[in-house]
């Protein structure tokens, strides 16, 4: 399955993301989630930025927070609310919210 | 085009993943797409008429409206409501009222489904 | 469309926060969706538990006693009684400690149907079936 | 006998700290000491009247009244009710609504405060 | 001071409770809390439970998840609502919730 | 009772429920509750910022532009108007890589009053000074 993960926290509550098998795995880090890509933790980048091939982070959550689209770490693809939009109808088939 | 249906239960005004779900319903109606929102949980509440809005606090009731406007088709779970004391004599007209297989049968006919749990 | 697959997919603990019940209630709402579909077409859910989301499913519980409110334990029962699947992770039950036997089944009312304790790869499996997944 | 302060945000219904929340203040008023309960976030839609008591669901508008029968004080937030579309006409009678320096002023007067944050 | 700390959930999202210091500390278990009085994760207890000298856990909470008094540690004073009213005035000066 | 000090203490990330930046709100009333009080009487809160609740509080936030609502960064704002006293733990911001001058000041109206980077140890004996602790 073709699988886009809403991650809308800093601190996860679960660990259902480490267990999840997807042939095609996005995370889309929206509301708090955007500190996984903004932040790191005791020098630390999130694990999550190893998990799956394809991140995005959301513009609008990021500058909600006085944090700058330029923050946010080089493996994750700044987007807007529109781009998330064409993303999941168009790259993945399925969606979860965690 | 396409349909996304969107399932959202955390409650309007502070909490932020409300105020997500409708922008993301926004910005898919507005390029072509049909929506479906279904409130259950704490959104349940959102559907009350006459909300103030503050600017401290977000808000429901305008961007509902606007949405409707748009088409987008939004329904909230009766029980949910009524127990919260909201019933359709105080709520936002437009809203549909139903149980929760209105949200199994828009999901049956959507591309795409997003189900937003929390308070 | 015919039979649309959905999995639903509990992560979070009974009695926390509402999330946790309402996917219960709402994936027993398929056995009436049929008056909103066209002949033939039909919602089939499967009811996944994993992680905490194992957390206050056990046998024996008084919620209605002590809070007034129908506990986790009867909207169970009633998702049997309407022939539901209904998975719960063995690994995750394994980890809390919660015996298979807690698990509470609707014989006195007449199920046949049972809860499931299901390896994480069959609910893997179950949300890979599925048409859309549903995260509470 | 002492007197507790409760500050609640949790909303109603199955989220069980706002259940909680009420107990405690029974338990507390059943020995004879003082309660205020101050409601805030989400737990300020609890003050809407005319709910309904679905078996499913657990309720607010019952257990508010019981304990304001027995003289517990209950303030709600007035921004954050009237910010979701609850104000006085529609609310519990007996219910108060003030501002949240209710709260800070109840607190001076009490002897314990137990502040439950969460939606 | 004497601080007693309700505790509301299993996983707990902060470390806050970690970096408390107090005379006194008393964990109250509540809610989904009292799963870290009655159940081990992999074997092993609540680290909770080396946290402070003073553990109680609510037995209506308890019972209400279909557990019984007895699953509980035996470091933890099983206690009812009632109860809770008189430890929160006779034996601390503040109360917290996490 | 003379003036009853209170500790805030802030330990979940602004903008994720509306706990966060109600603490702020409620601690900003401080300022009118003397309406309500015997003269003499007062209330003096602190409030403090620990854990992942440093999170949401750095200058530059759109929320107003982007949501249509007062940033967190506003309300800090008001705090320092009102001049209260406002303690974010060093520890934690220097865990999240959080620049202390990132913190937001009023300066631009006119308010003396700053945001305290404090240790933990400060804020414990905040903790300990005051009469009640409210977590949020």
């Amino acid at each position: 399955m073709k699988l886009a993960v809403f991650v809308s926290d800093f601190k996860l509550a679960c660990d259902t993301l480490e267990r999840l098998n997807a042939d095609k795995l996005g995370i889309i880090f929206v509301a708090n989630g955007v500190y996984h890509a903004t932040t790191k933790e005791n020098g630390k980048s999130s694990s999550l930025l190893d998990k799956a091939p394809n991140l995005y982070a959301l513009s609008e959550d990021i500058q909600t927070r006085g944090m700058k689209d330029e923050d946010v770490d080089k493996r994750v693809k700044v987007v807007n609310y529109s781009d998330v939009v064409d993303i999941i109808f168009n790259e993945y088939d399925k969606l979860a919210w965690i | 085009m396409a349909t996304l249906t969107i399932g959202c239960f955390p409650g309007l005004v502070g909490n932020m993943t409300y105020d997500f779900a409708l922008k993301l319903a926004e910005a898919a109606v507005n390029k072509g797409h049909k929506v479906n929102i279904w409130f259950s949980g704490n959104a349940s509440g959102s559907v009350k008429a006459k909300q103030k809005h503050l600017k401290d606090y977000s808000t429901g009731e305008k961007h509902l409206r606007a949405l409707i406007e748009k088409g987008v088709e939004i329904c909230t779970c009766e029980a949910c409501s009524i127990a919260r004391g909201v019933d359709k004599t105080n709520a936002i007209e437009g809203i549909q009222w139903n149980a929760m297989h209105w949200y199994l049968a828009k999901i049956h006919a959507s591309d795409r489904v997003l189900q937003i749990g929390g308070e | 469309m015919g039979d649309v697959k959905l999995a639903f997919v509990v992560q979070k603990p009974q009695y926390k926060s509402e999330t946790s019940r309402l996917a219960i209630t709402h994936a027993i709402s398929y056995q009436t969706v049929e008056i909103l579909l066209e002949d033939g077409d039909i919602v089939t859910p499967t009811l996944c538990f994993v992680g905490e989301g194992v957390l206050g499913l056990q046998k024996g519980q008084k919620a209605m006693d002590l809070y007034g409110i129908t506990s986790t334990e009867t909207h169970i029962k009633n998702c049997l009684l309407v022939d539901l699947d209904v998975l719960v992770c063995k690994e995750d039950l394994a980890k809390y400690g919660i015996p298979e036997d807690m698990m509470p089944d609707a014989e006195d009312m007449g199920a046949d149907k049972k809860i499931k304790v299901a390896p994480f790869s069959e609910i893997q499996k179950a949300m890979e079936d599925a048409k859309h997944v549903l995260f509470f």
